[in-house]
């Protein structure tokens, strides 16, 4: 199951539900907030998903990924909100016997959840610059990290 | 002409200083629609980087839009 | 650091002594012991270790992947003595800025530690019969699966 | 004529039914130890499926024991 979660991420409940006996390899990935980004010092991220879209496109994601993958159990979850340094941003979670598939899925997932997932970031700096990340346009300077004026 | 609700995401939503209106358009695609809104609402992004979803399914920039339908136009996505 | 755990491992605490600001990707690899193995039914697993070997090489392999890959951190623990059915047998986990380091780093770790920890595993079957995985010879009629009879 | 000690895991430990022993053997490398050992207990797997350890650290089959080393005859592995 994928879903939008407003609350923070519980990492071991999330993959206790992955439990299984004929499972053998389980692969997680968890996306962190950092602290730098294209060079430049981040202070904290605000994440905003369409959720229904987002969740619809997330259960795609899976399914694909149980077609593509000899799997038992994927998972994922991706967190909304203003997140702070070091807090959890998305999670996937991956079982299957052996662990080439669950690698390769886990790998297919979070890569085909950044690339489709209609959820988006915005950068706050130090100063109160702020800036979506990705939706810098030509009038920006350029760049993903370009900055916006700081939000009202 | 046609009645449509439109729900607006991150710097969209930002640019429109709102989350969701009613408007009455003659645009019958998402593509038109997009258009008239940017030239009124000065929103910075253009219409080849927006993607568009009707009644929460993606939907191609020149879908028929239908009365009633609700529409949210999709800023370049950074998820993960 | 690498170790060996007689004591059940415990991931939230493993991943947390993980956390670090600059790290925007973790991925964790856990060996779940299985039901089946080689298409045959596997009541549990007896995991032994040349523990000071063992660390050592696994020590190893952890630089090893440091020196490979752009990580921020990088941790492992093997699991020894009687397990059963679902428990954890081995954990590694792997940050870096990037999901690409981190992903190719973690499956590094685990391969080579599979391929290289003096850690044995012997299964029990059905029945009383058990097997040393890896073990087998010519007289045990092939296969890494062949049982021998029932420890005394 | 050399004393070692000799620890057995996993395989090689249930054949020769006990954990750690000290011997005196003529032999000068772990390859001729193992084959001693091998004929003496019946171990079922051949040598080239064995690997040594001497003092906690990984040697070739021909390195050269000396009196006090501690051996470890390494079964093939099955972690994780």
């Amino acid at each position: 199951m994928f879903t939008i979660s407003p609350a923070p991420l519980d990492p071991g409940r999330l993959q206790r539900q992955l439990g299984d006996e004929r499972a053998g390899a389980c692969v997680t990935f968890e996306g962190w907030v950092r602290n730098r980004n294209e060079g430049q010092p981040v202070l904290s991220l605000e994440y905003e998903a369409y959720a229904l879209l987002a969740g619809t496109e997330g259960e795609r994601i899976l399914a694909e990924a149980r077609a593509k993958f000899d799997l038992v159990g994927a998972a994922g979850v991706h967190r909304v909100g203003h997140l702070q340094l070091g807090d959890l941003a998305i999670w996937v979670g991956v079982t299957a016997e052996h662990r080439g598939a669950a690698f390769d899925a886990c790998r297919y997932i979070i890569d085909e959840a950044k690339a489709r997932l209609p959820v988006w970031k915005k950068e706050h700096y130090a100063g109160g610059a702020t800036a979506w990340i990705n939706c810098a346009t030509r009038g920006d300077h350029g760049g993903p990290a370009a900055t916006l004026p700081p939000a009202s | 002409m046609i009645s449509v609700h439109v729900q607006y995401f991150a710097i969209l939503r930002e640019q429109r200083g709102l989350t969701t209106e009613t408007l009455v358009t003659p645009a019958t695609t998402p593509a038109a629609l997009y258009e008239e809104l940017r030239a009124r609402h000065g929103f910075t992004l253009p219409a080849d980087r927006v993607r568009a979803a009707v009644n929460d399914a993606f939907v191609t920039a020149g879908a028929t839009l239908r009365d009633g339908d609700r529409v949210v136009f999709i800023p370049p996505v950074a998820g993960g």
